[in-house]
């Protein structure tokens, strides 16, 4: 027979003001199972608690039903008590007399009736409650971070400092990501190269940091704590251990009519090379499907030069098996083509270019050495049109958000171009300008002000090229809305961030939610910006949606402090308040049938079919067990089962139809 | 057509594909029964006639006849259909059971496996007759009160025979609900109440799943309409989530259309 | 005790007098194309030109659920009430001979070693009038484990149609005295009637005493399991059975008070006997169908002396799968 | 012969009649037999569309409805403005179900959407085959195909080409021979209705159309609607006028073109209605203007236009 | 007995619902004190059986109510509850159970003013429908202790 005590609080004068708390515990005492009831002023005072856990240990309770504020207030203080006293916590429960009833009804018998209802139906709910114990997952203390550009590489480096081992995966042949294809950056116009290479050496170098790059994911297994990566290596046909990094093999190599995709298309590079000179690791990577010997089986010009001997074309992919706790995704986002406008000319004219190129053909290191030259003819143009919006915040074209840094690297693009060609004209074609961060108001106010950069208020509609210029149809909506033509030398269209080739795949192998753009879905918006819905694996950076370089660095950051909270303790604790599949006695074993039609439901992907066995190793059923590690207590898949086979721990079938009956 | 059948029959059992075909013959009075062959010649037992609706599938999820090695059954439309919610459900796999497929217009199907029988089916589009869409209109018609009316009258004969649970293939589970005592979901006893809470449960169950074969019907031996209930939810959910899900419950559309959520 | 004839329009009379005598009067009613016994006013409502009625009478003894007791609890006592269940006096009219006789079967079980007092006080307050079978179809076997059709056992008052006019009115009982004495006008003497002339003609199909000898051996054979195969396991065969008298116990609660109910039972079931250790003795389907066998035709016979089965063919006629009784008895006792 | 339904459409008995003729010249070369509409109505063009939403659904739908009545599937209605309209009839009848019953009660028949109205171009595309095999004298003659509007806008209902690059005119006309010039007015607005009211206006947007046409090489404009028609060829005084300078490009329906190109005479098509002469100079046959280079990779994300 | 009271049951979800009382119950606004909360971490918890069991137990109204979809703490749980409210609420039209005593709300945690709205507005409509007898009357037990009640 269950010993229940029940303590019903005053609250000063918040409960008894219209409750009579004293015939409320009055009430309960006659209830079966009770055997210990009492009303005091102040339950979650000191003297209060004392009083819980004294009647505890006297009367050996086998639970406890507390009459007070609501459960999301004081539910943990009244089970640290209990467990204090040596009960379960999980067997205490709280009647919601306060909130529920006694603030929001006036004094009356009826306030007092529906007191002494909450508390009969918790007291009904207690005699089924289970002693539960809090579940215990191991931490595997090594974190994957997907992705080597900024968010990639702050993320690794602050989990690595927090002392902790990291594997860094990076597609591309170098780490760096979009940020090393920049020339200055805004809003203090600092050269991306000078702030970005010594933290990609300070990766490279790091002891807690393994680096994998031209590597991918294969595949991702387990729950929080316990993940198991599986990284595909793709072949370099480059021994990285012997190769110096001398870069002979690429100039001696005979085919350089390559596009070079770190340059955007707008530079050359060999069939074996290194993308950019301060590529970290800086070995070199063969292109198969440019490579003359692995096209046509013969050349191997960079076999004789390499002085180390390193070339090794029958190289193969490896595929390489790590146990993880956390996993980061920093995997970034890319730029819209040209070829996405057909009223810019489905990208047919070749002056016609991205934010990306015009960066290239900004930097130092780019194809034109910094000096800004027409891609068709190789003049410095006179008049260069920049187009802002180009495909965001556009429905007709799919995609309705604002890609955020636009506003900024036009701005920035407008004022690098005025600073190297004194008297060319810079006209930026605009809707309204998102300025948001610090200092970055004051960047356009001086890109407009003092570099006499011409913002026209207004949409282009057409560019088409007339007597070798292009002429850009737009119109001026702020001086009356005359429509306007520019014939520009050259035009450069601040495209949509979209997300990533491949996010969308990479999403599905982890189970991860993205929107309808490919972008992953963060937990929350507002409080949970760096965590999934899968717990365990976390954001930084433009993967999520298109933002700036601070905003990525502190998100990096965040996402860091996350993992390295999530390995500051030995276990991860995690509520009891789980799903769990009913096993029974042979010869039914479970009354789950295995019909799989809970799986689908669960948010978590934490149910999985099990193969009951008997000692001999036959299976006599395949019944559903629910993963405690993944399982978050939802109950959805509780109330789909139609046998019932699936019960959550705290809100089992039985205590709330026990709960309802007692109302 | 019925030589074709019985043929297949007799190759499936003398080659050793299958142990045993599940098919109908003639049973007393001028009824049909489920009959288990086992000896190639017996399979000229096996008749096929607009009698023959039975579901014989009801007894693919049996222990008794799983144990007599692999089966083989006649199934028509709605029987093959619900093959493939039992394949869905995981109660059948590929391989463990052959198919003697019977089309609409009666011509004998050959199926190389499951799946082939379950594409087949899926092509035929599936919707309730016009005269089942009558009687669940003419329901739908009476006031809130007539038909409470109606029910009540209708159920009051039921004495939880459990002969339309029993019938329907996809009632498979070893220990229903209505059997559990803690908590005691549904009243044991056949009053007013019991019988009400069975049957929203019965069909509430088999919502999104139920394929629409009237087994439950012809069972009761009171022959209670109680598949009106499932007919009713049929078309509820082709209505309004479109049918397009394997399984209605389990999915959801983010913007599914209901009109009564304040 | 004695023959009478009565007309069949005074019928309608008679039921007048059963009526104004307090006493409810069951009968043979058709209601959506079923027959099934139901309350009656008059006799126009009574149901003619069918066989058998889907339920039994057996409804009238032994309700689908009946109320045992109360009980409610006053803080840590228990106060129960017992006297709630006071039956209605009652007249079932139109009940076949093999039902009448099922009353006999239900008599002796709930005798056996305590007096049911439900059963018991619901016999007593009941007078059954029979009505013999003028024609029968292939599912009876009355014949077959002592009945006829013209069978007066269990019946006070036996009718049998003997031209469009009149019913032959045997009294059988003192309850089948005073109905026809509560309205003497209405009888007059039958001179000697050739009863069988009128009466549907059921061959024996088989010797009982046989089955109930060959039964024991066949515990372990295989043909249980081969007749079973297309058993679906529902408990129909038992709830139309005039003589199956399993019934399960429950307690419906309200918070501090409760009601405990009897209700019927099936040991078709698959739960029927599910221990809480989790086996289950009858497990298979194959099991349980020997058991509805050997329980109305060996343990039945052995224990009390009367067969559990009184032939009425109910069961075959109601199930979904054609289990047809007759035949597998048949099949019993050729099996080697 | 296959049968087609046909709604010529009040400008292809008016002002438009050469187009008519000649679409009933090229038709028999291609195996098509005209089926007309039965007691067809005005489609209500822009003006109903001004004035009163159901009156200008009524009109179509009633010859939908007739057109659905005898047995009429497919229907070319060679005229865009008529074309435009009877797609927005269908696209709002099909959306709102209590609108559909008001028309009905309008219209007084019921209209049950089983009919799908043609444009010229997407009849003709069908049968690119049959043209080619019934190409006798290619056309070998630069042109600029232009579009104009109501054929492409508005783009989620229209669903028609890419809205803002199309090319089926262009495909068509590489077919019978001639060569497709790259040019940027393809879908630029030529004043349409304005000619009315403000002539001058349309005279500089036509204009800057021919001008961008000529510079581009282009010795004759294709066009498939009436309207354009109107603008650049009856208003050439106007444009002329406004650029200050006489272009003589002549403006050929594509019916026009097409019978060119199976050899029939300019009679028969009615080429001698025309107020710019449909004279081609002697000299220069096909000229050297860059040709219309097919973007490398059709990158027109197509499902874009239609999103 | 006095004017008629109706008995409401409402099963709410943890995350959004109850917090929502919780808030109505800081911002001190009243409301009838006829309804029972019954708490459930989830609407994709509430199984359609418990709102037929309240009904048996002698409810005269239920209220199910949780977070506002794309809300839900568990990103689906109210998703596939709407689902099986809307079968399930047609199903019991369909066998002509008063409907309008069951009543469905998304009530968010910053609501708190909606709440004691929709439980005002549910009693009031409940009380007008009157006690359900027409449910209670289905079990024996419950049709002769109103009687008793009554008496």
């Amino acid at each position: 027979m269950s010993r229940i005590g029940v303590f019903i609080c005053h609250c000063g004068e918040n409960i008894n003001g219209t409750v009579d708390c004293a015939k409320v515990a009055e009430a309960a005492s006659r209830v079966p199972g009770v055997s210990h009831s009492v009303d005091y002023k102040y339950m979650c005072s000191d003297p209060g608690q004392s009083m819980i856990k004294e009647a505890i240990k006297e009367k050996k309770l086998t639970g406890v039903v507390v009459g007070a504020c609501s459960p999301r207030m004081h539910e943990p203080t009244f089970r640290r008590a209990c467990a204090e006293a040596g009960l379960n916590p999980y067997l205490c429960e709280m009647a919601n007399l306060r909130e529920h009833c006694s603030w929001v009804h006036e004094k009356s018998e009826a306030t007092t009736r529906k007191a002494v209802d909450l508390i009969k139906s918790m007291i009904e709910k207690v005699k089924l409650n289970q002693p539960l114990q809090p579940i215990k997952v191991p931490v595997t203390r090594a974190a994957l971070v997907l992705g080597g550009g900024i968010a990639g590489i702050q993320a690794s480096l602050d989990i690595a400092n927090a002392g902790h081992q990291v594997i860094m995966v990076e597609r591309e042949p170098s780490i760096g990501g979009h940020m090393s294809q920049l020339s200055e950056t805004f809003p203090t116009l600092d050269c991306s190269q000078c702030i970005l290479t010594p933290r990609m050496v300070e990766v490279a170098q790091h002891p807690n940091i393994t680096l994998h790059t031209y590597s991918e994911l294969e595949s991702l297994e387990g729950f929080i704590g316990n993940f198991k990566a599986k990284i595909r290596n793709k072949a370099r046909c480059v021994d990285e251990k012997l190769c110096t990094g001398c870069g002979m093999c690429a100039q001696k190599c005979p085919t350089k009519k390559i596009s070079s995709e770190f340059n955007a298309g707008l530079g050359m590079r060999s069939a074996i090379y290194v993308p950019f000179p301060q590529a970290v690791p800086n070995k070199p990577v063969i292109d198969k499907d440019h490579c003359t010997f692995f096209q046509k089986g013969k050349c191997k010009v960079c076999e004789k030069v390499c002085p180390t001997k390193a070339i090794r074309y029958d190289q193969e992919d490896r595929i390489i098996d790590v146990e993880v706790g956390a996993v980061v995704l920093a995997t970034g986002f890319d730029v819209l083509g040209t070829d996405f406008f057909p009223e810019y000319g489905y990208g047919r004219y070749k002056d016609v270019i991205n934010g990306l190129q015009f960066e290239r053909l900004a930097s130092a290191s780019g194809p034109t050495l910094g000096v800004i030259k027409r891609p068709s003819d190789g003049k410095v143009p006179e008049t260069v049109v920049f187009v802002a919006c180009a495909g965001s915040r556009d429905p007709a074209k799919g995609i309705e958000y604002c890609s955020k840094i636009c506003c900024m690297y036009t701005a920035k693009h407008a004022m690098l171009y005025k600073h190297k060609v004194h008297e060319g004209s810079a006209y930026v074609f605009y809707m309204d300008i998102r300025a948001g961060g610090k200092m970055y108001d004051e960047f356009v106010r001086r890109a407009i002000e003092e570099d006499d950069v011409k913002y026209v208020r207004g949409r282009v509609s057409r560019i088409y090229e007339e007597d070798g210029k292009l002429v850009v149809k737009g119109a001026d909506t702020l001086l009356g809305h005359e429509p306007l033509e520019i014939r520009a030398d050259l035009v450069v269209l601040a495209t949509a961030g979209v997300a990533s080739s491949g996010a969308e795949e990479l999403a599905q192998k982890l189970h991860v939610s993205y929107d309808s753009h490919h972008f992953f879905a963060e937990a929350h918006p507002k409080l949970r910006p760096v965590e999934t819905n899968t717990a365990g694996i976390f954001l930084a950076g433009a993967c999520q949606s298109p933002r700036d370089i601070p905003e990525t660095v502190s998100q990096a950051s965040g996402a860091a402090s996350k993992v390295a909270g999530l390995f500051s303790q030995e276990e991860l604790t995690r509520e009891p308040l789980v799903a769990v599949v009913n096993r029974t006695a042979p010869p039914l074993y479970s009354t789950c049938t295995g019909c799989g039609l809970c799986m689908p439901a669960c948010p978590y992907q934490a149910i999985e079919m099990e193969e009951i066995r008997t000692r001999d190793g036959t299976v006599v059923k395949v019944a559903a067990k629910v993963n405690p590690g993944l399982c978050q207590g939802c109950g959805t898949c509780v109330a789909l089962c139609r046998v019932k086979a699936i019960d959550l721990q705290g809100y089992t079938n039985e205590q709330i139809y026990a709960e309802l009956m007692a109302l | 057509m019925l030589a074709k059948m019985r043929q297949k029959a007799k190759d499936l059992l003398s080659s050793g594909v299958v142990s045993t075909v599940i098919g109908y013959g003639e049973g007393s009075g001028n009824r049909v029964r489920a009959l288990f062959i086992r000896k190639p010649d017996d399979a000229d037992k096996l008749i096929l006639d607009e009698r023959c609706v039975q579901n014989l599938a009801v007894y693919l999820t049996k222990r008794e006849v799983r144990a007599l090695g692999r089966p083989a059954v006649v199934a028509r439309v709605p029987v093959m259909r619900t093959i493939q919610q039992l394949m869905f459900e995981k109660q059948v796999a590929e391989g463990e059971v052959a198919v003697i497929g019977i089309s609409p217009d009666s011509q004998v199907l050959d199926f190389p496996d499951l799946k082939s029988m379950a594409e087949y089916v899926s092509a035929i589009p599936f919707e309730l007759s016009a005269d089942e869409k009558a009687a669940v209109e003419k329901l739908e018609k009476m006031t809130a009160g007539e038909r409470w009316n109606f029910w009540l009258d209708v159920l009051s004969g039921c004495s939880k025979c459990y002969a339309c649970r029993q019938s329907c293939p996809l009632c498979y589970c070893e220990r229903c609900t209505v059997e559990c005592n803690q908590p005691q979901w549904v009243s044991v006893p056949s009053h007013g109440l019991g019988n009400l809470e069975w049957h929203i449960m019965r069909a509430m169950h088999l919502a999104g799943r139920c394929v629409n074969c009237g087994d439950c019907f012809r069972a009761c031996p009171l022959e209670i309409p109680l598949n009106l209930l499932t007919q009713k939810i049929i078309t509820d959910i082709a209505d309004k989530f479109g049918g397009a899900d394997e399984y209605a419950l389990n999915a959801f559309k983010p913007d599914d259309k209901e009109d009564f959520i304040r | 005790m004695g023959k009478k004839t009565i007309n069949v329009d005074s019928l309608g009379e008679l039921f007048h007098k059963i009526k104004s005598g307090g006493k409810r009067i069951l009968a043979p009613v058709e209601k959506d194309g079923v027959i099934l016994f139901g309350e009656v006013a008059s006799y126009p409502e009574v149901a003619t030109g069918y066989i058998q009625t889907v339920f039994s009478a057996k409804e009238a003894v032994l309700p689908r659920f009946e109320e045992i007791l109360r009980f409610s609890s006053e803080g840590r006592d228990v106060v129960i009430e017992e006297e709630s269940n006071k039956p209605v006096p009652t007249v079932v009219f139109g009940v076949r001979p093999c039902d009448a006789k099922s009353l006999s079967v239900i008599k002796a079980v709930f005798e056996r070693d305590y007096p049911d007092i439900f059963v018991q006080s619901k016999i007593d307050s009941t007078t059954v009038i029979g009505l013999s079978c003028v024609n029968s179809d292939e599912y009876c076997f009355c014949t077959s484990v002592g009945g006829a059709p013209g069978d007066t056992a269990g019946s006070d008052l036996l009718l049998t149609r003997i031209n469009d006019a009149n019913y032959l009115a045997e009294i059988i009982t003192e309850k089948g005295e005073s109905i026809v004495s509560s309205a003497p006008e209405l009888f007059s003497e039958a001179g000697n009637v050739d009863k069988d002339r009128h009466l549907a003609q059921v061959n024996r199909q088989f010797d009982l005493d046989e089955l109930e000898k060959r039964l024991p051996a066949l515990f372990e054979s295989p043909l249980w399991a081969g007749q079973s195969l297309r058993c679906i396991g529902c408990g129909a065969c038992s709830f139309v059975c005039p003589s199956c008298t399993c019934f399960d116990i429950q307690d419906e609660t309200d918070g501090a008070r409760g009601i405990r109910l009897r209700c019927w039972d099936s040991c078709g079931f698959a739960q029927f006997t599910l221990h809480t250790s989790g086996h289950n003795p009858r497990g298979v389907q194959s099991k349980r169908w020997r058991q509805r066998i050997m329980h109305k035709f060996s343990y039945q016979p052995g224990e009390l002396g009367t067969a559990g089965c009184v032939g009425c063919g109910r069961c075959s006629r109601a199930c979904p799968v054609d289990m047809n009784i007759l035949q597998h008895i048949k099949d019993i006792l050729e099996a080697r | 012969m296959t049968k087609i339904g046909y709604y010529p459409g009040c400008s292809l008995l008016g002002t438009a009649r050469e187009y008519d003729e000649s679409l009933r010249a090229i038709l028999p070369r291609m195996g098509v037999e005209l089926v007309d509409v039965p007691d067809w109505n005005c489609c209500g063009a822009s003006s109903a569309h001004m004035l009163n939403h159901e009156l200008s659904l009524s009109l179509p739908a009633r010859i939908l409805s007739s057109a659905e009545n005898k047995g009429i599937t497919d229907m070319l209605v060679p005229c865009a403005a008529c074309y435009n309209r009877f797609v927005m009839t269908i696209h709002e009848l099909n959306e709102d179900s209590k609108l559909r019953a008001r028309v009905a009660d309008i219209t007084g028949l019921d209209y049950r959407g089983t009919i799908h109205p043609l444009n010229i171009l997407e009849f003709l595309e069908k049968r690119t085959d049959a043209v080619k095999a019934a190409t006798a004298l290619p056309f070998e003659r630069n042109v600029a195909c232009y579009y104009g509007c109501l054929l492409v806008r508005p783009p989620t209902v229209m669903k028609f080409d890419r809205s803002e690059d199309p090319r089926t005119m262009d495909d068509l006309m590489s077919a019978v021979g001639a060569n497709p010039v790259d040019w940027a007015f393809k879908v630029e607005c030529c004043g349409a209705g304005l000619s009315i009211t403000s002539p001058a206006l349309v005279g500089k947007l036509s204009g800057r159309i021919i001008e961008n046409a000529v510079k581009s090489g282009a010795e004759a404009i294709i066009v498939a609607c009436p309207l354009c028609h109107a603008n650049l060829d009856m208003r050439r005084s106007a444009i002329n006028k406004a650029a200050g300078k006489k272009y003589t490009v002549p403006v050929l329906y594509i019916t026009q073109a097409v019978g060119l190109a199976m050899g029939l005479k300019e009679k028969e098509l009615g080429l001698h209605r025309h107020l710019v002469k449909v004279r081609f100079p002697a000299d220069r046959g096909a000229a050297q203007a860059p040709t219309h280079a097919q973007p490398a990779a059709d990158s027109e994300p197509a499902q874009t236009e239609e999103a | 007995m006095s004017e008629f009271e109706p008995k409401i049951i409402a099963f709410v979800c943890n995350w959004c619902t109850y917090a929502g009382a919780d808030l109505t119950g800081t911002s001190r606004i009243k409301y009838a004190s006829n309804v029972r909360i019954v708490r459930l971490p989830c609407t994709g918890r509430i199984d359609f059986m418990l709102l037929m069991k309240a009904f048996s137990r002698g409810a005269d109204g239920v209220i199910v109510s949780g977070c506002h979809p794309n809300d839900c703490h568990y990103t689906s749980g109210n998703f596939h509850a709407r689902r099986r409210w809307i079968v399930f609420k047609s199903l019991l039209d369909f066998m002509g159970i008063d409907v309008r005593r069951i009543h469905f709300a998304w009530v968010s945690a910053a609501e708190g003013a909606k709440w004691a709205e929709v439980v005002n507005s549910v009693v009031n409509d409940v009380r007008a429908l009157g006690p359900y007898d027409g449910y209670k009357n289905l079990a024996p037990i419950a049709a002769d202790w109103r009687i008793q009640d009554a008496g």
